[in-house]
């Protein structure tokens, strides 16, 4: 091509712009491309890595199947690098350079509030495999992890209930997640009686190290004769710190029992858990799950990424995204984004627990919420399980998003006031 | 009190330092020390090493803060140990450094510019630009220290001697009351020398110059009057022939 | 109390009815159990307890075994006829069943034909609570020390008696303190006589336990009320007064709840009220499209006011009106006044004592942090102190300690001995690192510190992606021995954990060690003359480069001592240096370059700041370190060369 | 700005020259005006790295010129992001809010809708209440005087704290980095009145100008950045080639010989470091609207140990080695990132891009400083022969 052979002496601007333009023409190929969006490196392709890998997996157990509609599935990976402009840009790239026809990804909330503006722009399709604070659905998106109600609100139901936990801490990292999640529980809560002076909200850092004071805070809090919980929404490796102090103050589970929405497998697998056993976490998968579909699921992975390598809740969430995907396109027979869409509202699909995920209008799924206990071999032991719950985008239990709605199917709106009966707006405010 | 000996010009001296002391964890470089220099004249300071030659211009040009004393300069005898640096330097202090410290990653010329006697301020400068009076006046120094020729190099490649005249030429540009000069003559070639002693004595003629010196050979050749520093304190003071005399010096540098 | 005990009294007769259709074969136990199976196999806090009480009031002699059993998770169910069975693991994946009652074999069962009861923590709480009475005199001390520890988690009435009637006969003078004091406990909580409640309260004078504190706080709590005038039996804690101790918008909603005022009209209501009264597209005479400011919205209510058409609004005034008509004040849920006054009493002696043990460990966290901070900045200290030398891969010369203690782990299984030799072996690796580094970077950007810093920022994001490579992206463990578990507890207030106390000692050490070096050794001696004057030095035979090189190592060896600990109290991951470079340096530059007296002071000033900061914002610990390092660039201009400062090559003249 | 200046300049034309052409270059392939060979994100990418060009002229002025290795100007990059965006985030919630409220039966308060924004920007952060920083967000005028005065404001305080009292080199960088520790610490909290960590968002859509596709506001933005950057380089040219450039370059050989030349030099580094503060802020006020969001991760202390490495590797002290050094690592990141690159199969490894990139952009950093200490640009020197202090 002459004017690439131009371009090329321009110097290393042209040079990758005529990369950008050959991959472009290549484009039309005759593969459905699926991208993949986790960061590989920076602070979050500690979690986002695996995710990435459940994606290659199952793209190749579907071509191994004869791919879709005839043609092979192309994984297109990109690295944002925990770099939030970044996913912009390479959700950008991905849908108008490499042309995929769905993306797999994000992790963080920031991560996917980054990507919004642009799939929504250029009609894309997002798949999102992590539980999230909630107060959004994009036409977009489909949100295949837990909402607050699927998560946060069963878990303190347990503690409340199960465990009579009269008085709670709320230890989070400062971010979105922990932030709208504490601030749904603290409304939930006091809509049970629980009265605000005993509920102890705290914020550390990312990867917040040092968490004597903390624990000391929270077993004084025990000092009115009321029984103390933790509902815990520390992220990522701060975690680890967190678990050593309270196992080294010596606060077992029937003390002060913890519940966490971001410890899985994974993490546990940081650290010894002799001395945590007892405590909870709360997600809709568990790799203890005990079912025939997980253990074959579980196999799968080992054999793919590794003996000791273990299986989490994001993991299923991504496998049931893409099944529900994949019979969708099959359904509509093309992988255009609204056909596609439209088709996969209503789709089930089985869940590795048992029992079946079904795709709602308001783009989350409806899935079973278990409880499981931390077992000395660093998974859980399941000891809650309930019906499937139906995942809901704008909480009831705060006044400005009690009254919204989220309904794809019929409304085309997500974010519906039910009072004044109007679409707020149709795009998300980012 | 050493130094007793006072010329005319002392009546309305140009600086004034009075029992000036300094130390540093717990050497007293400066010991009580007095001095004062008139408005033109030139000034040869020696002493041994440590005698506090250097220190002593320290304190002037505002280097280094005494523990104690005065120091006065010019007609409305400002209090320099209220000043800074920089505020001495524009007060009409000029000072040349041991080691010749000119910017060598500029040229003669540009060293030159930037000592030329003009307002100092970030936006004055910023707004500065170099009209045809400011290049005659930098050809006029360039040409009285010698460096005529060369005042398109980069100073880092002039020669050690023609380094020494460039800052003496930064001196002159700054056109100041009082100028500081620190060894001139170290490591020059005798014909060197000559040359710097000329530009030196010229330059006292409408100003005060200190010069402190080691060699001797040089300071006769300036033909002024000398003070002795020893420890800290004025040995002694007057001409070179009446301190080379004085038999305190000669045990100072002879003696131990 | 009573209706419990009927209700408890009901199950078991309905029990008892049923008891009938089972097969008669089975034990006694397990047809009530089997009566009771829906309620066992989901088992839920708020159902058990008349089950347990049933089995309880059965007497049957397996009862205890039974629930004990249950507690542990070793009950088992089969699925065919919903049998219960404890059972243990046999050949070929099955599981061996065994008798409730007789503990005699019962025949093997695949897994998949049996389900395990997994009772949660809150059914386990009751179980133990129940099998209290049974415990409390056991012949094993272990069930007795498992029954007190139930009892200290949760105790009710019931408990009193078997519990007093326990102490007498104890014979272990540790659990025979744990028993009179918790019967202490339980009869602030549960006593029936005001002067032996009042007794027990007092006995907790000056005590710092949490239990103490739990059962004497209950009873001062305080709840509001008011009333016109004040009623008998109220054992009032405070009158309020409002406007002043208490809102008056809150007094005045207390009167709106119990119906004693007209509700506040909200601006919301206002405004729903304002389009349910809309008309001919205006309402109270105003056009409805000039409603679009606040107070044409108030004119056109007060209209509709004035047509009596919607309630009034009600002013400052009416409020106070209404509430000047009532007394309020703060009662307590405890009706006896001599109680209240005996816990108040106690519980101020004991908030003193608090007080001051929770600054006392508050000073303790300062110290376990800075001492952290020292670990971490030491090697610093010296690479850039010492030397000039501004080293960004320091933080990696940290995380390659951390991980060379996860790889001695993964090959000695013994916490205590990888642990032991994990120390020296991160020494060594970190060391040979950094003389590495300086051998082929550091040494040809002599007197170009800025340039050492990019140079060093780039091994620095070398290492971190080698190390991500090598070791995975997901945090790795590194686990104490079991003898550095647990914390060292002075009360129930000041504790601190053991590895925070090692790395203390490990800093102290180091502290030590290095005094010792630089002070008192050929090395120390030679690196202090390369320091003031390294042309004398090499003049005087000292070869500079290899003293630069030794110096390197050794900070950086330290370093990777640091890494161990740290890694020991928090994680290990690709990025465990990075989060301590920034403050390491900070730490260094506060306390004074080219010093470890500098370093210590900089390490302990930081530590015991953010502490204290962290203090006084409890709920944002993010906000403290913000304060933190705005505290220390203010500190900075101040006392540029930091709290201890040298002079000389060192101090960076 | 004289004749004489540019003259004495050429390399300032020349830039001027090739950055119209590459601008115009850019254009013609686009897909909003031009032939369509060019995607979007590129031109995004390249909008981007004129900015971040931009910025590293600033860093290249404060520490190539002045000597001040300031490890923290990214705090003003990113603060200058924050005031626009805070005003792109307003002016757009604001037309959604109107444009929902229309349909009520009531006409809208002003107060409802200012709480009806509150919610809509500060719900994903579990709050309502509108900050008192957002005073001016629906302001355009104001908080583009923002966009200057705040970073400007920081620079000048921290400047004038840290210069009077004679913080220097690597203490002053340190401190440096701590300024921006604290800023993005301060940002992190959702407290912080700016959304915390999600930051401020969907920045690309430009407020007005929803009609216009991305293919064309890309464009808009390249040439604002262009020119932002054409601006930057000739004032930067113009205030390092006269007289104040020597006394700068003079502070930065030797602080204390200028200083009895009779300069202030503290006045000087605060005049320095504010106009490249300035600059940086407008960089990043040009930036943020093409990455689409801004959050505190941006200000973190290693972004701008990213931007001394850029202009280290450029060649500090030649304003157009700052603008390679800029644009070539952030380029080829966004390559090697970009999933492009082919893996290496080794047989028993397979070498992939992602995994060892940043080694080798590590490694780059040592060997550029060992080897090629006047960096790229130096290297440009040696080819053109030309002498440049």
């Amino acid at each position: 091509m002459n004017f690439t052979t131009k371009l090329r002496m321009a110097g290393v601007a042209a040079l990758l712009t005529s990369t950008l333009l050959s991959n472009a023409a290549l484009a039309e190929g005759e593969t459905i491309k699926i991208g993949v969006l986790h960061s590989l490196s920076g602070t979050m392709a500690i979690s986002e890595t695996t995710l990435k890998d459940t994606m290659l997996m199952l793209i190749e157990q579907q071509n191994a199947k004869g791919g879709i509609l005839g043609k092979k599935l192309e994984a297109v990976v990109v690295d944002p690098a925990s770099d939030w402009p970044l996913f912009a840009e390479k959700a950008r790239e991905l849908l108008t350079v490499d042309k995929v026809d769905v993306m797999f990804g994000c992790w963080t909330s920031v991560s996917r509030k980054s990507v919004l503006p642009v799939i929504e722009e250029l009609n894309g399709l997002l798949f999102y495999p992590v539980q999230y604070e909630g107060e959004e659905s994009s036409k977009n998106v489909f949100y295949t992890g837990a909402a607050p109600n699927q998560q946060a609100i069963p878990a303190t139901d347990y503690f409340l209930e199960e465990l009579g936990v009269q008085k709670f801490a709320l230890l989070g990292t400062d971010y979105v997640y922990p932030r709208t999640t504490n601030k749904i529980l603290e409304a939930y809560l006091k809509s049970k009686g629980i009265p605000e002076s005993d509920i102890f909200i705290n914020y550390t850092p990312f990867g917040h190290s040092d968490w004597s004071k903390i624990v000391a805070d929270v077993v004084a809090l025990g000092a009115d004769g009321k029984k103390v919980g933790v509902i815990s929404t520390i992220n990522g490796d701060a975690n680890i710190g967190f678990y050593k102090e309270l196992a080294a103050a010596g606060i077992s589970a029937d003390d002060i029992p913890v519940v966490a929405f971001s410890v899985g497998e994974e993490e546990l697998s940081g650290l010894d858990t002799s001395n945590l056993v007892g405590h909870l976490a709360a997600w809709n998968y568990f790799q203890s799950a005990d079912a025939p579909a997980n253990a074959e699921f579980i196999k799968e992975w080992k054999a793919f990424a590794g003996e000791k390598r273990v299986t989490n809740d994001p993991m299923e969430a991504t496998y049931i995204g893409f099944n529900m995907w994949v019979k969708a396109v099959e359904k509509a027979g093309t992988t255009d984004v609204d056909a596609v869409s439209a088709a996969i509202i209503g789709e089930t699909f089985p869940n590795l627990t048992g029992g079946t995920a079904e795709m709602l209008p308001n783009h989350h799924l409806s899935k079973p919420v278990l409880i499981g206990e931390i077992q000395a071999d660093g998974q859980f032991d399941i000891v809650s399980q309930t019906e499937p719950v139906p995942g809901d985008a704008w909480t009831d239990f705060l006044p400005e998003s009690k009254v919204l709605e989220a309904d794809w199917k019929d409304l085309n709106c997500g974010m519906y006031n039910t009072d004044t009966k109007t679409c707020v707006q149709m795009k998300s405010n980012y | 009190m050493t130094g007793m000996i006072h010329d005319a010009s002392s009546m309305n001296a140009l600086l004034e330092v009075t029992s000036v002391s300094v130390s540093f964890d717990g050497f007293r470089a400066i010991n009580n020390l007095s001095f004062q220099i008139g408005g033109h004249e030139l000034r040869a300071i020696i002493g041994p090493n440590g005698a506090g030659k250097t220190t002593f211009m320290d304190i002037v040009t505002g280097k280094t803060r005494p523990d104690s004393g005065r120091v006065r300069f010019g007609e409305q005898s400002l209090d320099l140990l209220k000043l800074r640096e920089s505020d001495i330097a524009r007060a009409g202090i000029g000072r040349k450094f041991q080691r010749p410290t000119v910017f060598e990653a500029q040229s003669v010329f540009d060293n030159l510019l930037m000592a030329l006697k003009k307002d100092r301020s970030p936006f004055a400068v910023l707004r500065h630009r170099t009209g045809a009076e400011d290049r005659t006046r930098i050809e006029e120094i360039a040409a009285e220290v010698g460096l005529a020729e060369q005042l398109h190099r980069r100073s880092g490649e002039l020669s050690h001697g023609q380094k020494q005249w460039l800052e003496i030429g930064m001196l002159l540009a700054q056109d100041p009351k009082l100028l500081l000069v620190d060894e001139p003559a170290a490591g020059m070639t005798l014909g060197e020398r000559e040359h710097t002693t000329d530009l030196l004595k010229a330059a006292a003629r409408t100003r005060a110059v200190i010069v402190v010196e080691h060699d001797m050979e040089f300071v006769r050749r300036l033909d002024c009057q000398v003070t002795v520093l020893h420890e800290g304190s004025v040995l002694a003071e007057g001409s070179l022939d009446h301190v080379t005399a004085n038999p305190d010096v000669i045990d100072v540098y002879l003696g131990r | 109390m009573v209706p419990l005990m009927l209700r408890h009294c009901l199950v078991l007769i309905a029990t008892l009815v049923l008891l009938s259709p089972v097969k008669a074969q089975d034990s006694d136990l397990q047809m009530l159990l089997q009566a009771n199976r829906a309620a066992i196999e989901k088992a839920s806090r708020s159902t058990i307890e008349p089950v347990l009480d049933a089995l309880v009031a059965s007497k049957l002699p397996s009862v205890s075994s039974f629930l004990e059993k249950w507690r542990e998770k070793e009950v088992w169910q089969r699925k065919d006829d919903g049998r219960f069975f404890f059972a243990r693991p046999a050949d070929g994946g099955q599981y061996m069943l065994i008798d409730i009652a007789t503990g005699a074999e019962a025949g093997l069962a695949d897994k998949s034909a049996i389900d395990q009861l997994k009772p949660n923590s809150g059914v386990r709480a009751v179980i133990a609570s129940t099998l209290v009475e049974f415990q409390l005199s056991d012949p094993d001390p272990l069930r007795r020390t498992e029954a007190l520890t139930a009892l200290e988690r949760d105790a009710n009435e019931s408990h009193l008696e078997p519990l007093r009637g326990a102490i007498e006969s104890e014979t272990d003078p540790a659990l025979k303190a744990r028993k009179i004091r918790l019967e202490r406990l339980i009869t602030i909580r549960f006593g029936s006589d005001a002067a032996r409640r009042a007794e027990a309260i007092r006995s907790f004078a000056g005590d710092l336990g949490v239990d103490a504190r739990g059962a004497l706080n209950p009873l001062v709590a305080t709840t509001p009320g008011f009333a016109e005038d004040l009623p008998a039996g109220v054992n009032v804690a405070r009158m309020l007064t409002p406007g002043k101790s208490i809102d008056l918008d809150t007094a005045y909603g207390m009167l709106v709840d119990a119906d004693k005022a007209p509700r506040v009209v909200s601006t919301e209501a206002r405004k729903q009220a304002l389009i349910a009264h809309m008309a001919d597209g205006q309402v109270g005479g105003i056009p409805v499209a000039s409603l679009d400011t606040q107070e044409a919205r108030d004119r056109a209510y007060m209209a509709l006011v004035a047509d009596g058409r919607v309630p009034p609004l009600i002013t400052l005034e009416m409020k106070q009106a209404e509430v000047a008509r009532y007394r309020f004040y703060e009662a307590y849920a405890e009706t006896d006044p001599t109680l209240t006054e005996a816990a108040e009493d106690t519980l101020s002696s004991i908030s003193l004592q608090v007080g001051f043990n929770r600054f006392l460990d508050l000073v303790l966290d300062g110290l376990s942090l800075a001492s952290i901070y020292f670990l971490a900045a030491i090697g610093l200290a010296i690479t850039f102190g010492v030397m000039g030398v501004i080293n960004m891969a320091h933080g990696e010369f940290i995380m390659i300690g951390a991980y060379t203690g996860y790889v001695v782990q993964q090959f000695i299984p013994n916490y205590t001995a990888s642990i032991l030799l994990a120390l020296p072996l991160a020494f060594a690796v970190a060391f040979l690192a950094g003389v590495a580094l300086e051998r082929l970077v550091i040494r040809h950007l002599a007197h170009r510190p800025l340039e050492t810093l990019l140079a060093t920022f780039g091994i620095s994001i070398a290492l971190q992606q080698i190390a991500k490579n090598i070791f995975g992206t997901q945090a790795r463990p590194l686990t104490s021995p079991a003898w550095l578990d647990g914390a060292w507890v002075l009360n129930d207030v000041v504790s601190i954990s053991y590895i925070r106390i090692a790395i203390f000692v490990l800093a102290l050490v180091f502290l030590v060690l290095l005094l010792f070096i630089l002070n008192r050794t050929r090395l120390g001696l030679e690196v202090r003359a390369v320091t003031q004057n390294p042309r004398m030095a090499s003049s005087m035979g000292i070869n500079p480069d290899r003293i630069n090189m030794l110096t390197f190592g050794l900070g950086s060896g330290i370093a990777g001592i640091a890494g161990v600990a740290i890694g020991l109290f928090a994680k290990v991951t690709s990025e465990l240096g990075s989060g301590y470079i920034v403050q390491s340096f900070m730490t260094v530059v506060v306390g004074g370059v080219g010093n470890i007296w500098g370093t210590l002071a900089g390490a302990s000033m930081i530590g015991s700041l953010q502490k204290a900061i962290e203090f006084f914002n409890p709920s944002n610990t993010l906000a403290a370190q913000t304060y933190m390092i705005i505290f220390i660039i203010v500190f900075i201009q101040f006392r540029p060369k930091g709290i201890i400062a040298l002079k000389g090559r060192a101090a960076g003249d | 700005m004289e004749r004489s200046f540019l003259i004495r300049q050429p390399s300032v034309l020349v830039f001027l020259g090739l950055l119209a052409l590459f601008t115009i270059g850019a254009t013609v392939l686009s897909d909003g005006y031009g032939l369509g060979l060019m995607s979007t994100s590129f031109v995004k990418i390249l909008g981007k790295t004129l900015c971040l060009c931009l910025v590293a002229i600033a860093m290249d002025l404060v520490w190539g010129y002045c000597g001040i290795l300031s490890l923290g100007h990214f705090a003003f990059f990113g603060l200058g992001g924050y005031m626009i965006g805070m005003w792109l985030m307003w002016a757009r919630t604001k037309d959604i809010v109107i444009a929902s409220m229309a349909t009520a039966e009531l006409p809208a308060t002003a107060g409802e809708i200012r709480e009806a924004i509150g919610t809509q920007i500060f719900g994903v952060v579990g709050g309502s209440r509108i900050p008192a920083i957002w005073a001016f967000a629906d302001s355009l005028a104001i908080q583009l005087i923002l966009v200057l005065l705040v970073p400007g404001l920081l620079a000048l305080v921290f400047g004038w704290l840290a210069f009077r009292s004679r913080v220097t080199g690597v203490y002053l960088s340190i401190l440096t980095q701590a300024m921006t520790l604290a800023l993005s610490l301060y940002l992190f909290q959702n407290d912080s009145g700016l959304r915390g960590n999600n930051g401020l968002s969907g920045l690309q859509n430009i407020p007005g100008l929803t009609d216009l596709s991305q293919s064309v506001i890309s464009i808009w933005f390249l040439w604002a950045s262009a020119l932002a950057l054409a601006l930057g380089y000739l004032g930067t040219a113009w205030v390092v080639s006269g007289k104040f450039g020597h006394v700068i370059r003079a502070i930065r050989d030797d602080e204390a010989r200028i200083r009895f030349l009779g300069y202030s030099v503290e006045a000087y580094k605060l005049v320095v470091f504010v106009l490249s503060a300035l600059i940086a802020a407008v960089a990043g006020a040009l930036y943020y609207p093409q990455a689409g969001i801004i959050n505190p991760a941006e200000v973190a202390p290693i972004a701008s140990i990213y931007l001394a490495v850029w202009v280290a590797i450029g060649g500090r002290g030649r304003i157009y080695g700052a603008v390679i050094g800029a644009a070539l690592v952030s380029l080829l990141s966004s390559w090697f990132t970009g999933g492009q690159a082919p893996d290496i199969p080794l047989g028993f490894y397979t070498v992939r891009w992602v995994d060892w990139w940043q080694v080798l952009l590590g490694l780059g950093f040592v060997l550029v400083t060992l080897y090629a200490p006047r960096g790229i640009g130096g290297m440009f020197d040696r080819l053109f022969r030309k002498d440049v202090s």
